[in-house]
């Protein structure tokens, strides 16, 4: 009986910008004052290209930023979905439903440490505001990717915020540290002072759960999970992921109780057995 | 003003014919902030059984060419939680909540109508006799006598309205619709979910968990939904309620030619909720513009000699 | 080099698996100047009957989301012009050309199965026991009793192989292969079209003439055959071919893991004719990305237990 | 047994041209050197947008017009496909299979009248052109519509040759002569001398019919139909029309043996019962 749904619109708007960041990434930037006004880092936007109903179901997207009255998405072409709004061009509509789902926990942590993988960077630059904004002195990145083309601009981590640091890692080295991105995180970790959020693709955040259990407990282990949805917005019940439930293996919505979860509520094992849900 | 009513027996009158299909709009209030509820004729639960259900592991959902495959599993609190804390909540809205009943055996769904019957707010069930993501799902709806037996059950049991939702999964389903017409069903709905599967290229095998098959809903299944109600209503007198596939108010109408009494509006709700509202004024326009005053003007007979669009409008052919 | 060969049974091996489908390729002719057929694997000719057909009155074909439907009524020459006339100057292409049988009764498939049994130039047949635009099209195919019947009696004329195609519209396509298998049938194929309506909206009447009724195809019905086609596979051991909806090389790739060995390309070959030369060639590619030497290897064996992409990958869970 | 597609490409073009002509009519121009150069008046080509399968089959248009490597098509968004197509943009691809179908028979005749309605306006300017290469002195248009916004505009059936005349003929009468096309046919009908073509909806062409079978016969008198096709060359078997066949009513393919055909060839009493192509 969720009743969680009162700040959500469907609304059309304009697209006003499209800046391609390499290594096929994407920000669509569309003015769309409702969701821009109210949405929190770590929600989400149900998108289409305006009116479009091919194909039929809308595709869910970060927040990645909000300025005025536009919101903006990080994304690159990986089906037919992003493919067609990745094509989108100035002036043309833009159809958002949102925002949706829970948010990061944004409290006054001395420190925060970011864990992005890939298109994981989309929900970090509205969540570094907040942070900033709530009080946290320092914000760590660690950013990583298969190569430098494909890492996320480190500039729009920091949006010229000089308490941001942005450490990058790539899989083929040719860009800063060689590696996962994960083998990074350790050294930032250091107990009950740092928080730590993440989205990436599963191996990763299994990786980094992993390394959370072996450590001293973060005020904030959060991270930003994936599942193909119907609706987006706890109806359909088609996006259960796998969770510890109070009497062993349970379900609940990615849309509605996540996307972002508690690390330690998150059933990982049953979590890895499930495929990516992009489908090429 | 057109007329949209429609009444599907038993005293139960929907203000008009469009509705939200089964397990596209919960039980009311997990999109009632998105969707006008008033505005709609009734709103069909999420399946309803007997226990509570956790449903199916994930995935459950994928897409396809116009189309969605879902395997949820009937996901649901149990009919009790249902009856106790839903039901006295329904009479909120305007709509009629008709609680979309499933179970593998004739006794439960006879269970579930009774323990139901006892709560207010309740408008009418819809027996889904064809669910494809159970275990035994379909083997109520595929046979005519099963179907009818159940149907015959729960009818024992109660003066409400009984709507029976029937499988598209079938080689005849107009035998399964005079079937539970004969039984004592009110109203038939038609259809359900087509079985699909869609393959992970990559994992070689089914995206979805489980046996791997879903349920296909979407404009993919639009043109079969449609053949499907014709045949229905060749094989029953009872109301029809038309439902695969529907985005927009030509795709209603079109159900509404095919012999459908009302419309019920599934996947569209996802990427648009305000789809089913939009319809309600879309039909009413379309009866002001095509001058007639109740949709069942609308019906095709397939028994009239077919005349030429052309020669309707009185060009006369050459000599 | 990968192996794209496949055997069908009887002495019947095709080059690669990809076919054009019956009804999409006439006998050849029609599209030689536009397809490679030196390229395919297997031609399944138009719909093939005892007297030469004039086929249904227009319109006949209606596009639907993702699909069209088509009621031809199985235009064609009749046998014995197929069979002294065509038949003679197949071989002046690489494929191999099965000839698609279609009748009302047993007695006019075998009568068109000798006559064609006569003529060189053809490598087998394909039983349509399921084309939905004919009247009585449909009933050998819906139950398996008759369509073992139908099969057997085919047997007992020729040595050639016999593909039967299977109907989708029935409630157990399984318990249909599994009787045709038993009856002599060397291959399935799977899945004709699905029965469809749509509606003319200002005529307010089907679009297509007849009953209205058509038979769907096309991307829209993916993942129902592919669906069919695994049922098929886990009730029969001969080979399937898999049909319905692949207009790329990845949908082809998801039939072969759904257990197809070969499969056909229908309507996708209409606004794109190099579609199966393409998909040919994609296979290739397929096999040598994925790293294997032929296209069985990447079957779905659904007794086998899931593991997950990721562990198989090496990813180790936390502890 | 058909050996007529020897000609017939599918090629990729690039759309170099859209002209909007009022009234929602779209000319569309691409760089398509092989149907350009081979194409005769009255044939047609199926197009989608480039490598497009939504809608999952092409649509059929009548080449309209043919320039050194570039062909033109007129349409008007009318449904999904045609939708798409009046809403391509120079640089996009368009692709085309073609030429397709019988043309026009193009004779010395000494005059021709082309009986235009509505978008029946497409096949005319390349068959004008054909006519008085062919020797033909006088074309006389007559170019009927709902109302002036609708009408193809008359320059661009003479494309500047004087030996052009167009009449125009509105239902509103907000241009030109008030009623319909056909009500300005009898005037330019001389029996022998007078070839006569025609393009437009089912009823013009019905009463066109008729007026012809009350008259001196011309020497050429053909339509161009339309049928609702599924592959455009002569496969499918689904774009029956009905004709006068030897033995009573028959069928023929109206995108291999049409779309043009003779006048009297064609089962007028049995298309009229058929409902317009298009489903709205
Ligand atoms: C809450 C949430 C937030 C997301 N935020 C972003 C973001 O900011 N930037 C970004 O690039 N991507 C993001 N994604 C992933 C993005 O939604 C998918 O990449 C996108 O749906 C793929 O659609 P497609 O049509 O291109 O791919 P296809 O593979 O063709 O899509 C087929 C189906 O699978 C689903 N699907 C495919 N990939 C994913 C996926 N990774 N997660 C969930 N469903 C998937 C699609 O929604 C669709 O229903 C997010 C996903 C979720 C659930
Ligand atoms: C030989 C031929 C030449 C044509 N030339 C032209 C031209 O030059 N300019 C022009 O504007 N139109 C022309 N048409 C008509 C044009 O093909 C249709 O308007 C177009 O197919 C409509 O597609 P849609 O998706 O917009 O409409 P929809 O109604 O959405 O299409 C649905 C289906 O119906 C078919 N259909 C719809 N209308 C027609 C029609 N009038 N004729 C045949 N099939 C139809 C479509 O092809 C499609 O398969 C021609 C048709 C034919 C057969
Ligand atoms: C996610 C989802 C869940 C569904 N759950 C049920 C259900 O619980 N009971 C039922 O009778 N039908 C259920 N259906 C079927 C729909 O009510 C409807 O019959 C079907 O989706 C076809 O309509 P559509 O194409 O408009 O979606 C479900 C459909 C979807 C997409
Ligand atoms: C226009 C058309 C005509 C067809 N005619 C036949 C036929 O004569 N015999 C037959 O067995 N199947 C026939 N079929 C069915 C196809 O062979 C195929 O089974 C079906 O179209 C599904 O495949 P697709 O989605 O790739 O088209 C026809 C299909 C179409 C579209
Ligand atoms: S996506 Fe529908 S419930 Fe979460
Ligand atoms: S459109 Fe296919 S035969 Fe004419």
């Amino acid at each position: 009986m969720s009743t969680s749904l009162r700040d959500v619109r469907d609304q059309r708007g304009e697209v006003v910008a499209v800046a391609q960041l390499g290594g096929g990434m994407v920000e669509v930037s569309a003015r769309l004052p409702h969701l821009a006004g109210v949405a929190k880092p770590g929600q989400f936007a149900q998108l289409r290209c305006g009116g479009s109903t091919t194909p039929l179901l809308r595709r869910p997207f970060s927040v990645a930023w909000t300025e005025d009255d536009v919101a903006s998405f990080v994304l690159a072409p990986v089906g037919v979905g992003t493919r067609r709004l990745a094509a989108l061009r100035p002036g043309e509509p833009l159809d958002a439903l949102g925002p949706l789902g829970q948010g990061f926990t944004v409290s006054g942590a001395t420190r925060a440490l970011c864990v992005s993988g890939g298109l994981g960077c989309a929900p970090f630059p509205l969540l570094i505001r907040a942070l900033r904004r709530a009080g946290t002195q320092t914000v760590t990145v660690v950013s990583g990717a298969a190569s430098a083309a494909r890492l996320y601009p480190a500039a729009r981590f920091a949006r010229g915020d000089p308490g941001v640091h942005v450490e990058q890692v790539t899989e083929d080295g040719s860009r800063g540290r060689r590696g996962l991105v994960t083998d990074a995180v350790p050294a930032h970790l250091d107990g009950a002072s740092t928080a730590v959020y993440a989205c990436g693709p599963t191996p990763m955040m299994v990786a980094l759960a992993r390394i959370l259990q072996g450590s001293p407990a973060p005020p904030i282990a959060q991270v930003s999970l994936e599942a193909p949805m119907g609706c987006g917005y706890g109806t359909c019940l088609g996006c259960a992921l796998p969770v510890r439930g109070a009497d062993g293996q349970a379900w609940t919505l990615c849309c509605r109780e996540g996307p972002v979860m508690d690390v330690e509520t998150v059933d990982w094992d049953e979590l890895m057995t499930l495929p990516p849900a992009h489908v090429a | 003003m057109p007329e949209l009513q429609v009444d599907l027996g038993r005293g139960l009158r929907l203000s008009n014919p469009v509705g939200l299909a089964s397990g596209t709009a919960g039980f009311g209030f997990e999109l009632a902030d998105l969707v006008d509820l008033d505005r709609i004729g009734a709103l069909y639960t999420k399946g309803t059984t007997r226990m509570p259900r956790a449903g199916n592991p994930p995935p459950r959902v994928a897409e396809t060419a116009g189309g969605m495959l879902n395997s949820i599993g009937l996901q649901n609190p149990g009919v009790e939680h249902v009856a106790t804390v839903y039901a006295p909540l329904f009479s909120q809205w305007r709509c009629a909540v008709i609680v979309n009943v499933a179970g593998a055996t004739v006794d439960e769904y006879v269970q579930c109508v009774r323990i139901l019957d006892g709560a207010d707010g309740i408008a009418g069930y819809e027996l889904n006799i064809s669910c494809p993501n159970i275990a035994h799902g379909l083997d109520l709806g595929r046979d005519p006598g099963e179907a009818a037996r159940l149907t015959a059950a729960v009818r024992a049991v109660t003066e409400r309205c009984i709507v029976v939702k029937l499988s598209p999964n079938v080689s005849d389903i107009g035998a399964v619709a005079a079937a539970v017409e004969s039984a004592g069903a009110d109203a038939i709905s038609a259809v359900n979910t087509f079985v699909g599967l869609k393959m992970h290229r990559q994992a070689r095998r089914p995206v979805l968990a489980g046996s791997g098959t879903g349920g296909l809903s979407g404009p993919a299944i639009k043109p079969l939904a449609v053949a499907a109600v014709a045949a229905v209503r060749a094989a029953v007198r009872i109301p029809v309620i038309g439902v695969g596939g529907i985005i927009d108010t030509g795709d209603a109408v079109d159900f509404i030619i095919a012999g459908a009494d009302a419309v019920q509006i599934g996947t569209a709700t996802f990427p648009d909720p305000s789809t089913a509202v939009r319809i309600v004024d879309g039909l009413t326009e379309h009866l002001a513009m095509v001058g007639i005053s109740h949709l069942s003007e609308l019906r095709w007979h397939p028994q009239e000699p077919t005349i030429g669009l052309f020669a309707a409008a009185g060009v006369a052919p050459p000599p």
